[in-house]
């Protein structure tokens, strides 16, 4: 076990996946010399050489279509998208190529690409460089989507997605890459929990709190408050969005019967809506109360200086957690 | 460089101004950068061009008419455009790797798709049949331009593998003004990717004339990425050969991407769908009739004396063989039990899907039961 | 009133939006002497002239971002995406653009933009030509989006869609194209219903039965063949599917307790999905049992021949709305 | 048209290879296309260019004063491409319409930007503040070329309106890589829309050289497409203004597009966030710092005897006032109120973002009561 923040475990994940197959590639937008904007891919260029670490021209949709073809030769690309905002011109790649050429193909080709997206706000920083696109490629059948929450998962998943040989969007939140935390490097990627699987982050026996990527932390921080006010609340990080491993999630709303989703991303249609409509659909008879959703609101991403209004904080998933327990909330009283 | 740059007056229209061998009539004309290329094609090697030209054409005819028919659901017919398909992929070697488009019927035929893989997709059987290993080609591509990037990306793997092989993109005229293709030429160009992009100008995006897309001609553009192009008379089968030739050995021999525009033009409609009447004049049709790729190299044949009676029958009789093939192929063909729908989403096991394909297959049992329908 | 095809009534709906306001300009691929592949332009670029009904060059971001443009300049352009699977290319200048640029501006630049997209499967196509991702621009704050299910909604709605100074995603399910109805061209589209407005199809009071676009054909079968059955259903058709109008829905829904919701797209993070969180929030002391969805598989769009295997046809529905009766059906002793 | 076209054979990275009207040393040089655009700018207009040179400069360094401080949340340094800014914003007619990128302060400052406009965005109190109908400019652009092709529209709206205005466009040289950027081109061209690209070339996309994006000078791009296009020392505030008239001259006589790429240098890092030390040599600097566009303006009016004690202090004065206001206007800046994120979402009425804006005020509401949080 080493302490390493989330960027320097992704960072080991890459130099492993690149030492361990030939095949493995990386490419971006400044992935080389200057080992991205985040420095994740920070000296694997110096150690592999520019032939494996690829600085490309600025251009999404050739990054991802480039890829595409690499995958038809037989190369697993793993590929870095500078901030969440910048996936949409690489989109139609993605949804028509990426996700669909196994099946267009009958399965004889393969698209063992990964889809790195440094992820989400609360880093203050400027337009297109907070966004939470998780949903788009959620309902994108053909894709794998995973989310982390810390450095360990951060390391062992992005080895696993790199290893799949399916096509994997891969989350990364900004927020947390300078979080610590300890990391097993030695583990087998084969031996460790699969990608797929979600993760009780805390139990608790009164609410179902389900989350993923940075609100992770922010759904531990709600449980400990809670806790204060005599309040159990057991927090799952899904880590996969798709598929979702709703057998962890099912066993615990069972035992709960009260649920709280939240995440970053807009409401209409978002990760939530599934979660919370297969909940019901699963867990029916187990609610006790309909399960509530605590998002973002559905609005472009705000100005850095708003975004604390617009991120579901500690205190948004608390009122949350007091409806679903019928306590009085802001939304006593407010009909619907 | 000039620090003033001013574009070639020449119109994109002009479908004169191309590299040619063969004329409308059949004779062989010198061209410098051209002739070198074809050094080698004899009599024979001629007729076996000739033939294949016919072939697509007959495997283009059993198409529309099996959509007709009802046989097919859609058929994108390559009438007119033998002699770039096939004289460009006659050119590439067998273990290059091509990226066809939806139109591509005459490229995959010599890549080896087989009879059935020539129709079952328009079928609407399969989205596609072929191993794109077996025959090194990818599957058509629909969505356009997108797989001119792919083919720049296979080359990419080409380079690190060490290799001599080459990538080739096909893409219309149309798909020039995708950000896909420029991209391609950009990503080519930076990394000097071995890729050969053929640009098939067949005058017509559907119903828009190439003049929508571009007002210059479409070679134009390539140099500018830092490509050398060619513009040839896409209804030479050996002026095709010659440049598809040509832009092979200058992507083999490591000196980066070459780019084709191929001056030809789509006889029939866009597809079956299509009703051309509405938007095209019929005299174009006449004029480019003329320009038959077919006929100039059995004009050319018969100045050789290589081209009887005897020849025809034979090339007709091939022809008939495998249009035949492809309509049994599409007639005897068995649609995938509806569980099938679940088949190749992913390579892994995927829990999400795995239930729902669970899910359907209970739902289609109980059918099963009550009315007797298989899965 | 006239008889008129869904695709008449659409041709008829451009053709008064353009004679109302010379600031409506039609973009898109083969509009002008073709009328496009489904003629819903059919002889507006003789009428209206080339500088208003606008050809092309064949690509989809050049599209929508010179539309960006042109309402910058105080256009109205509506734009023809020529089918479903090819508004991919567009969507970062839908997203990060023609959704966004209102509030980025902070109010002062608007982006009347009308995005039609002949839409969704059931027609035999080819690949990439039966898609649905509707949901895609739910989830994507900033815009409006509507799904039509008959001529005489397509008409009004359609102009009502160009009148708004907000962009609108317009779904219009070829399936339907040449489905005939009664269309009252002579309406005022301030007096008709707004376009943000659900629609009840059919009254019923056992089950409440949620769709939109062609699916509402469906449902309204469903609904007959239940009749038979005794089970007495309600047809919503949303029409609008951000925002979703849920008053309508809740009200039904309160009467019913039974929800069924249907699309042909894929089931995650759908819109489905959205209906189903958000029917049990409002409506979960009224739910007798839970909403379930019917909808495409979770696979890329099938080939052709396979796409009736794909599609939730009546039988599936039916099956569905047994489930919510809890009567006997394909789930019947299957966990989930 | 040639039928073999072979591209050009110098290297993108030859900065030299442009049109310029002034050296280093601030020698007026003569270009004959270049001269005539010019001929007017005598001793007070260039005092008068410059100054606006200093004044965005001394802007530029307050931005990063301010982001140092934790004023801002991020700054992009345009030092060093002060004369491709304001010589080509000069030139631009007041009604003409812009579309900048990011890094364009000095054009936004010559549009008319208030000090305030030129810092909240970056400072995260709104994403732009302007109003873009006032001084006929876009909101800054982040996503890379997208504008591009927002310019080629609104050309298109003025070629509806049947004015004479002209619609510019600037991206950097990292752009010209994207789809955007090239359909940009071809939709251009296609409609001879009266559009100008200005493609500001400093040799570097973030740590990534000009080289990953093209191989051979991005001028030479655009005659492809059917744009004429200039290359220039972008270093050269006279010549940058001459292009730019020239351009807009063939754009607003109704000839359609047309292209500059604008040679200069990005002296500082990308923004404040980067480091440029990791993948840029100093020498590198340092020769540009030789080539700085104030110097040879300075030296230039120096040897015209219009560069004396007076006018340097005056010009500073105004540069400090300007400092003063962005200051100023960044540390007096008052953040919306919470509920103020719903605002401008739709222009009109959205059940759905109403609902949640209420429950968003009752939420609010809620705390006020609780901990004192106005909204
Ligand atoms: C991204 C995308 N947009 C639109 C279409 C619809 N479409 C199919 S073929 C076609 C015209 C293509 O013209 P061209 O590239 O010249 O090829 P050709 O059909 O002439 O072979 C169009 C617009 C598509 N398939 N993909
Ligand atoms: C679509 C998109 N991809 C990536 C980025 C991240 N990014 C911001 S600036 C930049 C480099 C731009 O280089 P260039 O176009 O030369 O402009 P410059 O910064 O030099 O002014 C990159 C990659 C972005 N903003 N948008
Ligand atoms: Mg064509
Ligand atoms: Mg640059």
């Amino acid at each position: 076990m080493t302490t390493l923040t989330m960027a320097k475990a992704l960072n080991e994940g890459l130099r492993r996946a690149l030492a361990d197959d030939p095949k493995v590639l990386l490419l971006g937008e400044d992935i080389g010399r200057l080992g991205g904007v985040f420095r994740i891919t920070d000296g694997l260029q110096a150690e592999f050489g520019a032939m494996r670490v690829i600085d490309t021209p600025l251009a999404e949709a050739g990054i991802m279509g480039t890829a595409v073809g690499l995958a038809f030769r037989g190369y697993r690309p793993v590929v870095e998208i500078q901030f969440d905002g910048f996936v949409y011109p690489a989109f139609d790649q993605i949804v028509c190529q990426v996700a669909k050429l196994h099946y267009r193909s009958h399965g004889n080709v393969n698209m063992p690409i990964t889809v790195r997206i440094p992820w989400a706000g609360g880093i203050g920083a400027a337009e297109h460089h907070s966004e939470s696109p998780e949903a788009y490629f959620v309902h994108t059948s053909g894709l794998r989507v995973v989310a982390v929450s810390n450095p360990q998962d951060a390391h062992v998943m992005l080895r696993q997605a790199i290893a799949s040989d399916d096509p994997v969007v891969f989350f990364e939140p900004k927020r947390l890459y300078h979080a610590k935390g300890e990391v097993d490097m030695g583990v087998d990627i084969a031996d460790a929990p699969p990608m797929g699987l979600a993760r009780v982050a805390r139990e608790g026996s009164d609410v179902t709190l389900i989350t993923y990527g940075a609100q992770v932390t922010t759904a531990l921080d709600a449980a400990i408050a809670a806790e204060d006010d005599g309040v159990s609340i057991e927090v799952i990080d899904l880590r996969s969005l798709s598929p979702v491993d709703y057998r962890t999630v099912t066993s615990s709303v069972r035992k709960t019967g009260r649920v709280v989703v939240t995440h970053e991303a807009a409401r209409e249609a978002g990760v939530g809506a599934e979660i919370v409509a297969s909940v019901t659909e699963r867990c029916f008879e187990y609610l006790e109360s309909a399960p509530v959703r605590v998002t973002g609101h559905d609005i472009p991403y705000p100005p850095a200086k708003l975004e604390k209004h617009h991120l579901p904080d500690l205190d948004r998933i608390l009122d949350a957690v007091d409806r679903v327990l019928d306590r009085p909330n802001s939304m006593t009283g407010v009909s619907l | 460089m000039a620090h003033t740059l001013t574009p070639t007056a020449d119109p994109a229209v002009d479908v004169e101004d191309v590299a040619r061998l063969l004329t409308e009539d059949g004779e062989r004309v010198a061209d410098r950068e051209l002739d070198p290329w074809v050094a080698d094609v004899d009599t024979t090697a001629l007729q076996s061009l000739y033939r294949d030209m016919v072939l697509v054409r007959r495997v283009d005819t059993e198409g529309v008419a099996l959509q007709r028919q009802g046989q097919l659901g859609l058929w994108a017919p390559c009438l007119g455009q033998e002699a770039t398909q096939i004289g460009t992929a006659r050119a590439l070697r067998s273990d290059d790797f091509v990226f066809p488009s939806y139109r591509e019927t005459g490229v995959i035929h010599v890549r080896g798709a087989s009879p059935a893989d020539l129709v079952l997709t328009w079928r609407g059987e399969e989205h596609s049949t072929y191993d794109p290993a077996a025959i090194n080609t990818a599957p058509l591509q629909i969505i356009i331009g997108a797989q001119a990037l792919h083919a720049v990306g296979y080359a990419m793997g080409i380079q690190r593998d060490g290799t001599d092989q080459v990538a080739a993109a096909y893409f219309g005229d149309g798909a020039t003004s995708q950000g896909d293709v420029n991209e391609a030429m950009v990503f080519a160009s930076s990394f000097r990717a071995p890729v050969v992009f053929v640009c098939t100008n067949n005058q017509w995006a559907i119903s828009e004339p190439v003049t929508v897309q571009a007002k210059y001609p479409i070679a134009g553009r390539a140099p500018g990425f830092g490509i050398p192009s060619m513009r040839i008379d896409g209804n030479d089968v050996l002026a095709s050969m010659a440049a598809m030739r040509w832009a092979l050995g200058h992507a083999r021999r490591g000196e980066g991407p070459a780019f084709i525009e191929a001056v030809t033009y789509r006889m029939g409609p866009h597809t079956t769908s299509d009703d051309p009447t509405r938007y095209r004049d019929p005299e174009e049709l006449e004029r480019w009739r003329r320009r038959d790729p077919l006929l100039r190299v059995e004009r050319l044949l018969r100045s050789l004396d290589a081209f009887d009676d005897e020849f025809a029958a034979d090339v007709a009789a091939d022809a008939d063989r495998l249009g035949s093939e492809v309509r049994a192929a599409c007639l005897g063909a068995v649609s995938r039990a509806p569980i099938g729908v679940f088949d190749h989403v992913y390579a892994e096991p995927h829990a999400g899907l795995d239930e729902q394909r669970e899910h359907f297959a209970a739902y289609l049992d109980g059918f099963a039961g009550a009315e007797g329908t298989s899965r």
